[in-house]
């Protein structure tokens, strides 16, 4: 698993590293300040309430790592939600099958994007820019902005309200699932390898036999059905479906994904690392909260976290380079 | 000629669209909409031509909406304080060319990417602001505020004269200046520049504060326009920008794009929005007629290169 | 390259040896983290001298460049320029001081014109400045002529050939007017035409008094241009000797050099040819490709044959490999491998049937930088290798190791990133990845291409090792010595048409007047 | 008569009672929206009343109105243990689910400005029923047009809960009254006084006929109100709707607005957290009728419905009496 994860970085250091501390931090201070907040029910909370932006920052992950980004799944998220409620109540079909159709829509939703970024070989960040509102626009066409789906089969609501044994909320197996699925993509397969070597040079994988097109081309698709399925667990938890569902979510979701040390520009970065870039946002604001601290301060401390991570990566790499560097220097000094 | 086929195609739909217009709802080029179109697009257009910096070389800012209601709360707070206008104007600029300047340094001087740090700071401005006003418009502002104190149709003058100006010196300075070219330089092949004696650290940072410097201009343009001060004033002004200047032609791969195509592009978005009245379409079409032009648009020259910058 | 300086102007560069050198390092030394690229080297360069830098690959002399266009900074050591002491050097003041480069890369923005590239790297630094048009591009326009580049000045350098931005670059670094010029393989990639040409143009500046410090791994060359010779090895410098006595007669010989340059004794030969030639491979009918300009392209490899493709730059050898390698599928013609037509609409269906194509742009295409050596050596055999899905870390790096001593790879293990190896080491970490598919037909472009002797002849016998082992070989190569002395038979390409395929060990002139298209073949090139 | 403060807390919630030393009531509020203007009034107001009842006030909502994010804010404070929730609903059956939840942990909730589903909630502090906003602006836009003509609404957002029921209460109150009113258009302003400005500038461009603006969100109404401004139609194009005094001060004395209409928000607050403290304090059971607010007076209860009173309508002649 190391030498998996560890691909590209150059010292032991990891954003993984820091965002430990910071979660230790996090759990030290606010088990001081919050009220209920040291409890396993509040831990099973936090699984429960960061279920959907998890679903899309774990999916977001391979997408950044192939050198992109889905700017769309909010949108989606919102498309699916009402198409369920839509095909549920006024199609009449049994929850299931309009489930197993939403995860189908998602899909399709990230095949459109999948479509322009491959054959139009047009940038990511502009096609889901477009999409984002696409996507929105079209589930405000499709509910004229009124409708709102509600009084959901208890069958399914139990999917984001419900408890199993031991108070586990009913979404966590999913989401863990989901979860353990694409680490086990990104980092123990040959796609996930295929998707750092696009993300490091695209036109280098296309010379190595990548099949770059197919490969980019799923990661959309997938990071579709993933908004497909983060939109039916949001619609089970919430209980209605709307044409405003998981507006912002798609920032949200880059958020960890970055915080969790994949960078941007492709290439290298970890889905634990992500993982642990939404636990650490979802325990802020939790914390927070349960603190009766205001919500503002999240979002502050948010754009801090983000900045803070990135800096000290940053200054560890070159801290340990002139290290390096001076310890040459004395060895090759000493003889003359 | 393939070499400006964004900046045709996206000139090309404006014109379907204004002709559309002018079959359909002829009253959409009386002279009242036409100056409410434009005062309303200039603003936008000024940010665009700083943001057409920052792209050119490579980076992104998307803080720009949060920055935009700093400014315009700056400056709404200052004319209420009564400091006169010439004060307030050149410290909105100050203030916006200040928190350009930040994200600019964390950026060239520290290497961080700048998505996530204008993400960060996108946030962080905004909640802040949140925090501190609480939604609270500024209101009570003294009279010499709206238009500048100088009457409805003066001030419109003034903010679409402002407009044209910035867009005509920055298309003079990228174009006919050596530090202009230097932006492109910088965009195309950082490395290169810097063999070529530019540092690309001060161009980039000079892109943002002057990114920065442009949003303050623009707040001030805009609110000037009203009575108040709305403290969630500029919220999604950084897609509205950055879909303009991107849908203009410029790559976001750095060192592509002029800014006569970021001028068609953001009149394009800006005409969107009020054309739908017009054409009495439902609301509710607006965001995915609006998604579809840009995607239309963009895909029209399929020139793009596929890297995200 | 079989003129001869007059020995006056040795002489008069002897005179001038004594004056103050325009440039003299003591000392320098540089480090990139573990890796000492420059350990103590001291040199100088005089006025009106060509002084080569030689050395293996990663022996440190694109870093001693480097340091003197001030693009790194070194740790330690002094630099003077004309007498002059500089303490911290950078590429702007460098300029400024009259010194001008030709990189190994070229440093070019490929976004802008060719003249904008000029401007940029020429005019004065002033930022302010208000740009003149007409005049920018009436210099490049004179500057592209006094290379001999057939380029437009608007043309954007995107759209250019490697060789082409080579040519801009030499353009860039004369229009300098700088007193100082460094060269690093500046011909690695250019025909012999234009090599002559730039020839003329070196000994017209070593004329003015313009000191070169000139990289090449040709031995040939060295022995054409030089006057003095540094050689580095493990980034110190081994010495400097000049390469002609006062009466023009070289005071060096090849193998000396190369002994200096590796420390040993190098067999220079190529390995002998092959006797055990099998059955067709290969067998290509009448391939065009629009898009690219290939144009009813006919031929056939067998096994343990090695085939050369000779051609002036441009002449379509790259994108005849590309459309064999998938890359641009054809639009008709026909392949057949081992009998059977094949259809090659991408890159994996090149693989599946075994071929493999070691391209020409080994930064952009070869390797991937940022990857370490062992993920790039199993990039393309990552589903073979692995059986199905699963990654498995330990044959991976069994791969690695395994191709690191087989092809004498210098990196500090299989951890190391593709990008921190020299170029010599990159060239084979690609041929290695290339390797490990167990290909049957190999197509290499130019494979030797910026590799040092020493590795070059180790490449050189691997070719034919593996040809002997049964693969069908394609060579393409510029370096027409290469390409006469490897191939079973040598093709020659011109305008996108394989025009005529001669016999092995053809002369140089029979080949050149093919490519040129000339029936005559008096093998004097240049227009 | 005040009661102790911990006789009637029988609320089992945690935390509320440790030990016997009594701990001060905590009632948390919950806007649609955090930074809407609106909401810092109702908050001014509630302050006031947590100030005269010693009771401890939580205040936190999304940053934009959002169901889901609201969702979450009471699933935590289910965690933290409140005595009261009092929540301003964004989405009836969004957040219904959460509330019932609450309790079920013994929380007691109430809800004001927009309602839940009637069982997850003990009482609705009704500021005013959708058809009563819907008739009073109906009305009021009638009584400026004489009873006909056109009219634009401008609107939040499509997709908000409780402007959905003010547009269908508007156009059934239209359809039944006003036969030859005319609504020509609605638009969206994403709760954006510039938005809402540019998009009631295009509406009066478009559609020269149209003889009132009517603003169904507070941002809307100076946005409204500048448009015909600076389109120099004052008092050929009337404006209406539902904001607060303050924002709105200028325009009306101005004469560019006619009617503002809203309640008293201040004592929408307070009224909510007295309501709350009752209801915890068992004071308040179901089936009342009545309930005393200290210092606001005696308030009816109809059904589970605590009524505030009529809506308000702001004008010339009175706004300057409001600090909101
Ligand atoms: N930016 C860098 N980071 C890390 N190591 C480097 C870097 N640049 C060069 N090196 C290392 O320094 C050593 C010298 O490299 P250099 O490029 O100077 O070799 P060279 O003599 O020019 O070789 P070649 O003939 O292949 O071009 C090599 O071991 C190389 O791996
Ligand atoms: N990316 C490109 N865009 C446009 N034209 C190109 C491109 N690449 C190559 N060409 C043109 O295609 C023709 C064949 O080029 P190719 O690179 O195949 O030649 P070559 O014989 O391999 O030369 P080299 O010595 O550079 O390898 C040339 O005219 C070249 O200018
Ligand atoms: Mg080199
Ligand atoms: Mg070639």
């Amino acid at each position: 698993m190391s030498t998996a994860i560890s691909v590209g970085k150059p010292s032991w250091w990891r954003s993984e590293f820091f965002l430990v501390g910071v979660l230790l931090l996090e759990i030290a201070i606010f088990s001081r300040t919050g009220s209920n907040f040291a409890t396993a029910i509040n831990a099973l909370e936090i699984v429960r309430l960061s279920a959907e932006i998890g679903l899309l920052a774990v999916w977001m992950t391979p997408v950044v790592l192939t050198g992109g980004i889905d700017l769309s799944v909010g949108s989606l998220l919102g498309l699916c939600a009402v198409c369920f409620g839509k095909l549920w109540r006024d199609a009449g079909l049994p929850w299931p099958v309009a489930a197993a159709a939403t995860l189908v829509l998602g899909a399709l939703g990230g095949g459109l994007n999948a479509m322009l970024i491959t054959r139009l070989r047009l940038p990511p960040l502009i096609v889901t820019l477009g999409s984002l509102s696409l996507f929105r626009g079209l589930a405000e066409a499709i509910t004229r902005g009124v409708d709102n789906f509600t009084g959901f089969p208890s069958g399914f609501l139990d999917w984001g309200q419900g408890y199993l044994v031991g108070g586990i909320p009913a979404q966590a197996p999913v989401w863990i699932a989901v979860a353990a699925g694409v680490i086990v993509l990104v980092h123990y397969t040959v796609f996930g390898r295929a998707l750092r070597a696009i993300g490091h040079s695209p036109e280098g994988a296309r010379y190595a036999g990548i099949a770059v097109n197919r490969c980019v081309a799923w990661v959309y698709v997938l990071s579709g059905t993933a908004a497909g399925l983060a939109a039916l667990v949001y619609v089970a938890r919430v209980g209605q479906a709307k044409a405003d569902a998981g507006t912002g979510y798609e920032l949200l979701a880059i958020t960890a994904v970055v915080l969790g040390g994949t960078s941007i520009f492709g290439g290298t970065g970890s889905v634990w690392g992500t993982l642990l870039g939404v636990a650490s946002l979802a325990v802020l604001r939790n914390g927070l909260q349960l603190s009766d601290q205001p919500g503002e301060l999240a979002g502050i401390l948010t754009g801090v976290l983000l900045l803070g991570a990135l800096s000290a990566e940053v200054g560890f790499k070159k801290f340990s380079a002139r290290r390096r560097a001076s310890v040459t220097l004395a060895s090759s000094n000493s003889p003359s | 000629m393939k070499r400006f086929g964004r900046e045709l195609s996206v000139t090309a739909s404006l014109l379907v669209l204004l002709a559309v217009l002018a079959v359909t709802a002829p009253a959409f080029f009386g002279k009242q909409q036409l100056l409410a179109t434009l005062t309303a697009a200039a603003p936008v257009l000024v940010v665009a031509c700083g943001m057409t910096l920052v792209i050119l070389v490579r980076q992104i800012d998307i803080s720009v909406g949060s920055q935009f209601a700093v400014c315009s709360i700056i400056a709404g707070l200052m004319a209420r304080a009564g400091y006169p206008m010439v004060l307030v104007v050149p410290a909105s600029i100050a203030t916006g060319a200040l928190l350009g300047a930040f994200n600019g340094w964390l950026v060239a001087a520290l290497g961080l990417p700048s998505i996530v740090v204008t993400l960060a700071t996108f946030v962080s401005w905004r909640e802040t602001l949140r925090w501190v006003r609480e939604g609270e418009f500024v209101k009570d502002l003294p009279d010499r505020f709206q238009w500048l104190g100088m009457g409805q149709s003066a001030g419109q003058g003034v903010i679409l004269a402002v407009a044209a100006l910035v867009f005509a010196l920055l298309v003079y300075g990228l174009g006919w200046i050596a530090l202009g070219r230097r932006v492109y330089a910088v965009g195309s092949d950082r490395e290169a520049a810097r063999l070529a004696g530019i540092r690309p650290g001060r161009v980039t940072w000079g892109a943002f504060v002057v990114l920065g410097a442009l949003v303050g201009l623009a707040a001030v343009l805009n609110a000037i326009r009203f009575a108040d001060v709305d403290p969630k004033t500029g919220t999604g002004l950084e897609m509205q920008v950055i879909a303009g200047v991107v849908v203009g032609g410029v790559a976001v791969s750095g060192g592509r794009g002029t800014l006569w195509g970021v001028l068609a592009g953001v009149l394009l978005l800006a005409c969107i929005s009020p054309a739908l009245v017009f054409l009495k379409l439902p609301p509710q079409w607006e965001k995915a007629i609006q998604g579809g032009i840009i995607l239309v648009a963009v895909a029209a020259d399929r020139g793009g290169r596929s890297r995200l910058s | 390259m079989s003129r001869i300086d007059l020995p006056s102007e040795v002489e008069r560069n002897a005179e001038r040896g004594a004056e103050v050198p325009l440039l003299r390092l003591t000392g320098v030394t540089k480090s990139f983290g573990a890796v000492r690229a420059l350990k103590g080297v001291s040199f100088e360069l005089r006025a009106g001298e060509v002084h080569a830098l030689l050395g293996e690959n990663g022996a440190g002399k694109s870093t001693l460049i480097k340091v003197i266009t001030g693009a790194h900074a070194p740790d330690a050591g002094s630099i003077e320029i004309a007498g002059q002491s500089v303490m911290s050097l950078d590429p702007a003041q460098a300029h400024r001081l009259g010194i001008a480069c030709i990189y190994q890369q070229p440093a070019l923005f490929p976004d802008l014109t060719v003249a904008e590239n000029l401007g940029l790297r020429l005019e004065p630094s002033t930022a302010w400045r208000r740009i003149d048009f007409a005049q920018r591009r009436a210099r490049a326009v004179e500057l592209l002529r006094r290379v001999g580049a057939e380029i437009s000045p608007d043309a954007e350098v995107r759209s250019l050939s490697m060789p082409e931005q080579q040519l801009v670059e030499i353009a860039c670094a004369l229009g300098a007017g700088a007193r100082v010029i460094l060269m690093d393989e500046p011909t690695a990639s250019l025909t012999r035409r234009e090599v002559e040409r730039l020839f003329e143009l070196v000994r017209d500046l070593r004329r003015e008094g313009v000191g070169i410090l000139y990289i090449s791994h040709r031995l040939e060359e060295i022995f054409a241009l030089a006057d003095r010779v540094t050689v580095l090895r493990d980034g110190e410098s081994v010495g400097t000797r000049p390469v002609r006595d006062a009466r023009g007669r070289p005071t060096l010989t090849e193998s000396e050099l190369i002994r200096s340059m590796v420390g040993r004794e190098l067999n220079q030969l190529y390995p002998p040819r092959a006797h055990g030639i099998g059955e067709v491979v290969v067998s290509v009918r009448n391939l065009s490709c629009a898009a690219s300009g290939v144009c009813a392209v006919s031929l056939e490899i067998r096994s343990g044959e090695i085939l050369g493709l000779a051609g002036l730059v441009g002449a379509g050898r790259t994108e005849l490999a590309r459309v064999l390698f998938g890359l641009t599928p054809a639009d008709s013609g026909e392949i057949r491998i081992h009998g059977a037509v094949v259809m090659l609409r991408s890159p994996r269906d090149a693989m599946e049937q075994g071929i493999a194509y070691v391209p020409e742009d080994r930064r952009r295409h070869g390797v991937i930088l940022e990857m370490p050596v062992a993920h790039n050596v199993s990039l393309a055999v990552l589903g073979r290798l692995f059986r199905g899905v699963w990654l498995k870390p330990k044959p991976e790096q069994a791969l690695a190791l395994d191709l690191i001593s087989r092809l004498g790879v210098t990196c500090a293990g299989p951890q190391a990133l593709a990008g921190s190896l020299s170029g010599g080491n990159q060239q084979k970490v690609a041929l290695g990845r290339w390797l490990a598919t167990q290909p049957r037909w190999l197509i290499l472009d130019e494979p030797t291409q910026g590799v040092d002797v020493g590795a070059k002849g180790e490449i050189h016998k691997l070719i034919r090792d593996l040809a002997a082992s049964g693969l069908a070989v394609l060579l393409i190569s510029s370096d027409l010595p290469e390409v006469i002395g490897m191939s079973d038979r040598i093709g020659v390409m011109r305008d996108g048409r394989l025009v005529e395929v001669l016999p092995g060990g053809s002369n140089a002139s029979t080949v050149m007047a093919a490519a040129l298209g000339r029936s005559d073949g008096d093998g004097k090139e240049g227009v | 008569k005040p009661s102790a403060p911990d006789s009637g807390s029988t609320a089992p919630a945690a935390g509320s009672t440790s030990g016997g030393v009594p701990k001060p009531l905590t009632v948390a509020f919950l806007p649609k929206s955090k930074g809407n203007a609106y909401f810092i009034a109702a908050r001014q107001g509630a302050e006031q009343a947590a100030k005269e009842l010693g009771i401890k006030l939580l205040f936190d909502g999304p940053t934009e109105p959002d169901p889901a994010k609201q969702n979450e804010i009471v699933e935590t404070w289910i965690t933290r243990g409140v005595d009261v929730i009092a929540a301003a609903c964004e989405n009836r059956e969004g957040i219904s689910t959460a509330l019932r939840k609450a309790q079920a942990h013994g929380i007691k909730v109430v809800t004001f400005d927009a309602d839940a589903l009637p069982e997850a909630r003990s009482f609705f502090v009704n500021q005013a029923t959708p058809e009563g906003i819907g008739n009073a602006l109906t009305d009021e836009a009638a009584r400026l047009l004489q009873g006909s003509g056109e009219y634009a609404i401008i609107t939040a957002s499509l997709t908000a809960g409780n402007m959905i029921e003010w547009q269908k209460a508007i156009e059934k109150r239209n359809a039944e009254k006003y036969p030859n009113l005319k609504r020509v258009a609605l638009r969206p302003c994403d709760d954006l006084k510039d938005k809402a400005f540019a998009e009631a500038t295009a509406i009066l461009n478009a559609n020269p006929n149209v003889k009132l603006l009517m603003a169904i969100c507070s941002p809307a109404v100076p946005g409204a109100a500048e448009a015909v401004k600076q389109a120099g139609r004052v008092g050929q194009v009337k404006v209406i709707g539902l904001g607060l005094p303050n924002e709105n001060k200028r325009y009306v004395k101005e004469g560019v607005t006619d009617t503002v209409i809203l309640w008293r928000v201040v004592d929408l607050g307070r009224l909510t957290i007295h309501v709350a403290a009752a209801l915890a304090r068992g004071e308040l059971k179901p089936g009342a009728t009545e309930v005393t607010a200290g210092a606001l007076g005696t308030f009816k209860i109809s059904g589970d419905n605590v009524l505030l009173g009529e809506p308000f309508k702001f004008t010339k002649d009175n706004i300057d009496q409001f600090d909101f």
